[in-house]
């Protein structure tokens, strides 16, 4: 196993009395999907934002790579390499979907010493890069929506929304990809294409964390799972030991019954 | 000692007033989430109103209140129907709704002017002048009466939402326009009424307001910014907040004599207001409602 | 296909942009065009400037509405009044032909920048010949510099800081004397009532003033005039107010706080009824009370009542008591013919600006502006004015410059000149009977 | 699109010589020089108002600055006009970060409120503090030294060119994107690295600046300002009118305001002085009913200018 590349240590987020996350501590490796799930409230949301850096954390801090990310802004964190998706869809509605991962493309990397105004366009564009507009059709292609380029997200279906979601955070370069239930929602079929999709971003070497409620799914992606409830850590291991785990049986099964 | 007596006193009857202001204001955004640019619009033309009465039919100011509220409340219900009502819900509306309801405010600004031309107008009450004296110090019988009559007014309102089915749906719908659609209350009624009567207030706070100054077309503006900072002290639509942050804002003012010049004692205000919409967005009172 | 870059935007957005390699070629094109410089020639095309028109036109602007509209009305009359007896017989005598002369005025609404922008317009578009000012310090001081640029005789009744008359113009002319006199006049006659042991010593003075040149020179005369006075008096609020304040709740608890003796405002007509109508809610009363050269006026007892402006002092610049002989007779029945009423020191000053110029373009007989100018500099002819004459002298920058009158509203209604003694028509009263213990 | 931008540089070209050419009279020839000034100032509204969606209500605070710092600078030091305006301007957009980097995380009606509260208050300490701005007697400068009056025109010719040129750029860059995305919404364009606070006050510097040279024009133009008439509410609203009317967000159409509103201003006013207002307020209303893209909008619907694909 190779060095861990995002950890979490004791992480906690309270909002007033109440404890959202509570002392969690996790490890994403290199090339690894974490999978990430637990009753509705269980926390998984907030963990996410103090992962990706649009929430600072009550106490606890998350590492990349050893440096700290948590508690500055999202952007900095896009830039650290860290990005995350929303669990309802948020594309830029006025925006093309070229435009949408473009933006992406332009703003998800660490502002360089050329950045900003100049790169802004007074100067002429970096001629040792290709050409941006290239790479965000690669990625669309790759994501599948290169024939709507020219549309608007709104012109989209869901399933369709929810990869322009993954291609614009895919187009930032992230290190680490936290997705927050992308298969939730679609019907079977896309499901099982998104599953592949996300698998196919893991193999082109960027470490996931998901979100996920659709079960077939996130058992079959995870190397490793972390079972929350009520804001804790309670469980955690390869899906098959957190499926067998009797607390997970009874987060999950005390909340259905009730 | 005395002296901060005096302070205190004529703070709080500052404050009844600034809250009768600020209390239009603060009811229409907190159900309709529409900031009422012609707020101060409103307040001038209520001066100008009481001063017809006042001059044509020799009808004291205070008597004239049930004319004002009934007068408003309709050109309040009538700006709804006829424009409010067409804007597009959420951010993008309520950036429009700033706009347009500005543009109400310039109309009614005309208006003032061609009928009354742009001098200064004053009612001159026979007890303008007159003032009491309490422990020592005196205080203008105008200013305890706005306070006393303001009071009521708050009351009045306070009863109305709580104690009424009416009141009751205004607040629900405050809370989750939604839900109540589904619960059978008629959101778009509600939100008629509810312009209707925050304009009625504001018509209000305008009577008030022609006892306690001169005005002329252009009045309103700082009675308008005033409003916005009481609001944005007392928390963005919690009524009680309201009057809570008009307290603070009078005492603020009354006391800054001590500390900045007097000019600058409305500045006070408006520094107060950047830097609670900074630092605490929900208000000094109210939950934060800003994310 | 030729896609502007950003697609997303709506369609008026996107027909409206263009392609940003397009815009490095228009910043280029714009430096290029910047490094040219600006043409400097002006269209001048005044015309023959010595020939002998059909009408003279002057133009002017007066606060018609807004906060001072009661006041521009007074000035009206009195620049109609002088140019309808001009006119009467024939108009101004330029070399042997009489050419009528006619009043171009505009409303400036009481606006600084309307003040302005309505001179640009009469001097540069409409073309008048010659200019006569507005009313109140801070619109004259505005509006003379349009006609300094333009190089206009400007003549006004209407701007009494000195700090319009420092600046070096050559065109401007005013018939008021300097504010610090006028302070200087009141606090003469308050040292006479506290010689005679009517005021307390030392005083405890209550220093409010307009921020304004007018409101800076009032105060410069009090400061000037404690301290040359020592111990007798003692400033203890000074405190400045802006222009057309709504509320002075604020000023007027400082001046509680720290009881005055002498309550020394410097304000206009509007700011002084809403001041001093605070001043009697509050319950407030001082030994003397004072708004400068307000207090007087027939609108201050219709809005505050006879007894709201009992006991003001004031000090003016004209009062209709100062003769009833000669010319003030003259003017005083001329005016009371026309309208009926009897003129206050507003009239007279704006009565006396529009004679000032008009004399000058005749003794002129020209059109020429310069000429005119010259003949406005030299200008020293009798006036209605205390003293008797009026002139610009150079020394002050084209200020005139003669003695205050103080005057003091009484109970019944009348207002006598209190000071000085050469002039008195009544007897001043100090301190305030108004005030119990 | 080409057409475009040759057609810019043509008008500007025609704006350019049409005064050495055609008989136009002092006056208009002033007017029009101003005019320019305004369409300057909405476009710089324009960017904060128009590409980012942040309302503000106190602009007028940069353009007092701005002015009263460039005519200091020219009464105390002699400094040259174009030098006084630019380091007018520069204190004008520092002066809009100030307040600016802790307000512009507000969004919506509250950024709006804050402004109004910040334009308010730069008023009545402006008029205060009358040892740098004159009070409320204001500031006279000096009559000779600077450019005459005549020449302002091909200076404010140029203020609007690059005032146009800005517009573009901002609007058609990389950072036109994100101010887009920003407007769009600002957490999700933060999630995927733009970084709102860098970009809003990159724009709000540049706002204000570009309004602060402008006051230092306006100063040079009247050779008098005052602080009640440049820090007043009315001439923020007056930027707000002047884009809003135009078409906010688009470029032609605060030009466009503010022609529109400077023919209502100075030439019916003379006879309709009475009416501007009013004129002014159904306006407002209309566009933001009928054609929330304003003048610009109706034009392009009259007339579709995009190309086909």
């Amino acid at each position: 196993m190779s060095a861990p590349l995002l950890v979490g240590e004791r992480v906690s987020r309270h909002f007033g009395g109440l404890r959202a996350v509570d002392n969690v501590d996790f490890t994403l490796h290199d090339g690894q999907i974490l999978g990430l799930i637990g009753p509705n409230g269980a926390g998984k949301t907030t963990l996410f934002s103090v992962a990706a850096g649009s929430l600072r954390p009550t106490s606890g801090r998350v590492l990349l790579a050893g440096t700290p990310v948590s508690g500055r802004s999202a952007a900095r964190s896009v830039h650290l390499g860290i990005c995350r998706t929303h669990q309802i869809v948020r594309p830029f509605a006025r925006l093309t979907v070229l435009d949408n991962v473009l933006v992406g493309l332009h703003y998800g990397r660490p502002p360089g010493p050329r950045s900003g105004l100049l790169r802004g366009g007074l100067l002429r564009r970096d001629h040792r890069r290709r050409d941006p507009r290239d790479a965000a059709m690669e990625i669309l292609d790759f994501i599948g929506l290169a024939d709507r380029a020219t549309r608007l997200p709104g012109e989209l279906t869901l399933a369709g929304r929810k990869r322009l979601e993954v291609a614009r955070a895919l187009a930032t370069g992230p290190r680490v990809l936290l997705l927050d239930e992308v298969v939730a929602g679609l019907n079977p079929v896309e499901a099982s294409r998104f599953v592949d999709l996300i698998r196919q971003i893991r193999d082109r070497g960027t470490a996931i964390i998901m979100i996920e409620h659709v079960m077939h799914a996130v058992m079959s992606l995870s190397d490793h799972i972390i079972v929350l409830d009520h804001g804790r850590k309670i469980a955690e291991g390869t899906p098959e030991l957190v499926a067998a785990d009797p607390l997970v049986i009874e987060a999950y099964l005390g909340r259905s019954d009730a | 000692m005395r002296e901060v007596f005096t302070l205190a006193v004529s703070a709080v009857l500052l404050a009844g007033f600034y809250a009768a202001m600020a209390y239009g204001l603060g009811l229409i955004y907190g159900v309709l989430r529409i900031v009422n640019l012609a707020h101060g619009g409103i307040i001038m033309a209520a001066a100008y109103l009481t001063w017809q009465l006042f001059e044509r039919f020799g009808v004291d100011p205070y008597i004239a209140i049930p004319v004002a509220l009934v007068v408003f409340f309709a050109l309040g219900a009538g700006i709804y129907l006829g424009l409010v009502r067409f804007l597009p819900r959420g951010p993008a509306g309520a950036v429009q709704s700033l706009l347009l309801l500005f543009g109400v405010w310039l109309i009614i600004r005309n208006v003032a002017y061609l009928l009354f031309t742009g001098n200064e107008q004053a009612i001159h009450t026979s007890y303008a002048t007159r003032s009491v004296t309490v422990f020592g110090s005196s205080f203008s019988v105008t200013r305890i009466l706005v306070f006393a009559i303001a009071v009521v007014a708050l009351l009045l309102l306070h009863l109305l939402l709580t104690r009424t089915y009416l009141g009751k749906a205004i607040r629900a719908v405050a809370q989750n326009p939604d839900s109540c659609t589904l619960a059978g209350i008629d959101v778009e009624r509600v939100r008629i009424f509810t312009f209707g009567l925050g304009t009625a207030l504001a018509g209000l706070a305008g009577v008030l307001a022609s006892t306690l100054f001169a005005f002329n077309p252009s009045f309103g503006a700082a009675e308008l910014l005033k409003s916005f900072v009481i609001i944005v002290l007392g928390g963005l639509g919690s009524i009680v907040g309201i009057a809570l942050g008009a307290c603070v804002l009078a005492f603020a003012e009354v006391f800054s004599i001590y500390v900045v010049p007097p000019y600058l004692t409305s500045a006070v205000g408006f520094v107060l207001l950047v830097v609670v919409l900074v630092l605490r967005p929900g208000g000094l009172f109210g939950q934060r409602v800003l994310r | 296909m030729d896609w502007p870059k950003w697609t997303g935007v709506p369609l008026a957005e996107v027909s409206l942009l263009m392609p940003s390699r397009l815009a490095k070629i228009l910043a280029l094109s714009t430096i290029l065009v910047t490094a040219g410089c600006a043409p400097s020639q002006g269209n001048d095309d005044d015309g023959d400037s010595s020939a002998i028109p059909s009408k003279i036109v002057i133009g002017s602007t007066l606060p018609l509405t807004g906060s001072e509209s009661k006041t521009g009305g007074r000035f009206k009359q009195g620049y109609d009044l002088a140019i309808e007896q001009e006119n009467a017989d024939g108009g101004v005598d330029l070399g042997g032909k009489k050419v009528p002369v006619e009043l171009n005025l505009l409303d400036d609404t009481t606006d600084q920048a309307k003040a302005v922008n309505l001179a640009q317009r009469l001097i540069t578009q409409d073309k008048v010949n010659f200019f006569l000012g507005t009313y109140s310090t801070a619109l004259v001081e505005a509006q003379s510099t349009v006609a300094e640029q333009n190089k206009i005789p400007y003549v006004n009744g209407g701007g009494a800081a000195t700090s319009i008359y420092a600046k070096g113009f050559q065109w401007v002319f005013g018939t008021l004397a300097p504010v610090e006199n006028l302070a200087n006049t009141e606090m003469e006659w308050i040292d006479q009532q506290q010689a005679a042991g009517k005021l307390p010593k030392p005083a405890r003075v209550a220093l409010i003033w307009e921020n304004t040149s007018h409101g800076k020179d009032f105060r410069k005369g009090i400061q000037d005039f404690t301290r040359a006075h020592g111990t007798n008096y003692q400033v203890v609020t000074d405190e400045s107010f802006a222009l057309d304040g709504k509320d002075f709740s604020a000023i007027l608890s400082k001046v509680r706080a720290a009881k005055p003796d002498l309550f020394m405002v410097d304000a206009h007509l509007p700011d002084f009824i809403t001041m001093q109508r605070q001043y009697l809610s509050s319950n407030m009363c001082t030994k003397v009370l004072t708004y400068g050269a307000r207090g007087s006026e027939a609108d201050a007892r219709t809005a505050l009542g006879q007894d709201g402006v009992s006991y003001v002092l004031s000090a003016v610049w004209w009062n209709k008591q100062l003769g009833n002989t000669g010319l003030n007779k003259a003017f005083v029945d001329s005016f009371k013919a026309k309208y009926g009423t009897d003129p206050e020191w507003y009239q007279a000053q704006g009565y006396e600006a529009a004679r000032a110029l008009l004399t000058s373009i005749a003794k002129a007989g020209s059109v020429d502006k310069s000429k005119v100018r010259d003949q406005l500099a030299g200008l020293d002819i009798e006036s209605i004015l205390p003293g008797g004459r009026l002139s610009f002298p150079a020394a002050n920058g084209g200020q005139a410059d003669y003695p205050f009158v103080v005057q003091q509203n009484l109970p019944d209604g009348t207002s006598p000149i209190v000071y000085p003694a050469d002039v008195a028509t009544g007897q001043g009263v100090a301190p305030n009977p108004n005030c119990k213990g | 699109m080409k057409r475009q931008a040759g057609g810019f540089v043509l008008a500007l070209a025609v704006l350019w010589v049409a005064p050495l050419v055609l008989p136009i009279g002092d006056y208009t020839h002033n007017i029009i020089g101003l005019t320019f000034m305004f369409a300057a100032t909405a476009l710089a509204w324009n960017w904060l108002g128009g590409y980012v969606g942040q309302i503000s209500f106190g602009h007028a605070a940069m353009f007092g600055v701005g002015g009263f710092v460039a005519a200091r600078l020219i009464i105390a030091f002699g400094l040259p006009t174009g030098v006084a305006w630019v380091v007018g301007g520069l204190t004008a957009g520092a002066y809009a970060l100030v307040w600016g980097h802790p307000t512009l995380r507000l969004r919506g009606p509250y950024f709006s409120i804050a402004t109004i509260g910040v334009g308010e208050a730069s008023r009545l300490i402006a008029t205060y503090w009358s040892g740098f701005t004159g009070g409320s007697s204001g500031l006279s400068l000096p009559l000779s030294g600077g450019p005459t009056k005549y020449q302002l025109y091909w200076y404010g010719l140029y203020l609007l060119a690059a005032a146009v040129v800005i517009s573009y750029w901002l609007r058609t860059s990389r950072i036109g994107l994100a101010l887009l995305a920003i407007k769009e919404d600002v957490e999700a364009a933060g999630d995927v690295g733009v970084s709102a606070t860098r970009y809003q006050n990159l724009v709000l510097f540049l706002s204000g600046t570009m309004v602060g040279v402008c006051g230092g024009f306006y100063a040079s133009y009247q050779a008098f300002i005052d602080p009640q008439d440049m820090f007043s509410f009315d001439r923020s609203i007056s930027l707000i009118l002047m884009a809003v009317i135009g078409g906010i967000g688009t470029i032609l159409g605060p030009v466009l305001g503010a022609v529109v509103l400077v023919i209502i201003q100075e030439f019916l006013l003379a006879s309709y002085s009475d009416y501007y207002l009013g004129l002014y307020g159904t306006l407002l209303v209309l566009i933001i009913l009928f054609e929330p893209l304003g003048l610009a909008g109706l034009l392009a619907r009259l007339k579709p200018l995009r190309s086909t694909p």
